[in-house]
């Protein structure tokens, strides 16, 4: 189960969503990323809006991927990536990703290592709109380097997942 | 035919989100060759795809794929600048 | 900031007032843990509660130690902490942790350590009420093994905690 | 007069939650001594104090802290069985 919607969602009503009919669930991770106003590494540029493009005949077929990939690296429940597209606020949500096991071990790292690869591998393209200008945001090194260690130490994921 | 698209900054490049053409088989059997049609009159746009290619990736009919995949008639090929999600 | 209470508790609420006034947040990572009615590896035991007791006096000092050194160990921007006590039901939350920061790597860190050390070092105690009887529950070795990591890889949290 | 308090499995094995009592300073100078000088008349419950050694912590005014720790009169000790937190 994947989601790309314009709107914003609220993780409770997911995890409530997710949790239904569930009796031995003990452990919910989510994650949550939003649009930063203000970069401490760029002091000088205040965000008015974030733009968020994609390719939504591809999207949603990533993500299940992504989904499918922790399912079975991990032993766990459930999992939902939910992520946002079009011409977003400062402080606004831009994904979700939750992740349901019996334990928590498991839970925490299905649910970094989802978020780790859909920040390089779903098709996903974001443009910063602020006080000084517009521009596509670049690729930061550190997600690349947080994809890789995952491809090298999981099985199956060295194929292009998107 | 075979459909190109583009996303991001490389929209904003090509001013167009897609263009379509007619491919000669014979010479173009993949994505790599593809790219190598494309670009082979060292024209502006493309040519910013071959300075790119390093960090570009390419979709065909919707699933990444390496550069040695095949491209036929009726395919959507995409290049994806570096994405940026999440 | 931590909280003990009765009362079930809403991640979604906590999160908004933890976020309130923050421009520069781009990542919350959240764990909650739930009773289960089900342990998979007690196949014949059906809970009907969860008792929890806890050193009243102690245990809110025992719960902002954790939070501040995962604040001292990671840089995170804010780190909420939310237990229950008394009887509860299956399925109905026990533990939150929130944690707020610029980038999600020290999020996920600091919040699975609270968690983890939580697990041994604040002072509760969980009594199953189940359909074979009531018992306290048992520490898990694996609990202890993840404390004893942390203790080993952080400064500072070879003392005590709680 | 030191309070001693007792939790979860060892609240119900002592059928209350805690006690006051005196010690002689000289000779209880800390929860180690504490615990010897309780349990020396091997007298039940203070015997199972004994047996869940190695899985017992201990307390002294909300801290838990070091069997050396010194207590003193006025001080709130408590033995907690192994913790189930979370």
């Amino acid at each position: 189960m994947a989601i790309v919607q314009q709107e914003t969602f609220s993780i409770e009503d997911l995890i409530k969503s997710l949790r239904a009919n569930t009796t031995s669930i003990g452990a919910v991770v989510s994650f949550t990323g939003y649009v930063r106003e203000f970069d401490p590494n760029k002091t000088n540029k205040k965000l008015s809006k974030l733009h968020i493009e994609h390719y939504p005949e591809m999207t949603i077929k990533a993500l299940i991927k992504i989904e499918q990939y922790a399912k079975k690296n991990w032993n766990i429940t459930a999992v939902q990536i939910i992520h946002r597209y079009g011409l977003l606020e400062p402080n606004e949500p831009i994904v979700g990703v939750i992740v349901l096991s019996e334990h928590r071990d498991e839970a925490f790292d299905a649910c970094r290592f989802v978020i780790d690869y859909l920040k390089t591998e779903a098709p996903f393209w974001k443009k910063e709109l602020t006080s000084k200008g517009e521009y596509w945001v670049e690729r930061k090194v550190g997600d690349e380097s947080n994809t890789k260690k995952w491809q090298s130490k999981l099985q199956d994921c060295k194929t292009k997942v998107s | 035919m075979i459909k190109i698209l583009f996303f991001a900054s490389l929209r904003e490049l090509f001013g167009k989100e897609s263009i379509e053409m007619s491919i000669n088989e014979s010479k173009v059997k993949n994505v790599e060759q593809l790219l190598i049609f494309l670009t082979e009159n060292n024209e502006d746009p493309w040519l910013k795809l071959v300075e790119m290619r390093k960090n570009l990736r390419v979709a065909v009919n919707h699933e990444i794929v390496d550069w040695d995949t095949p491209v036929r008639q009726g395919d959507e090929v995409a290049f994806l600048p570096p994405i940026t999600g999440g």
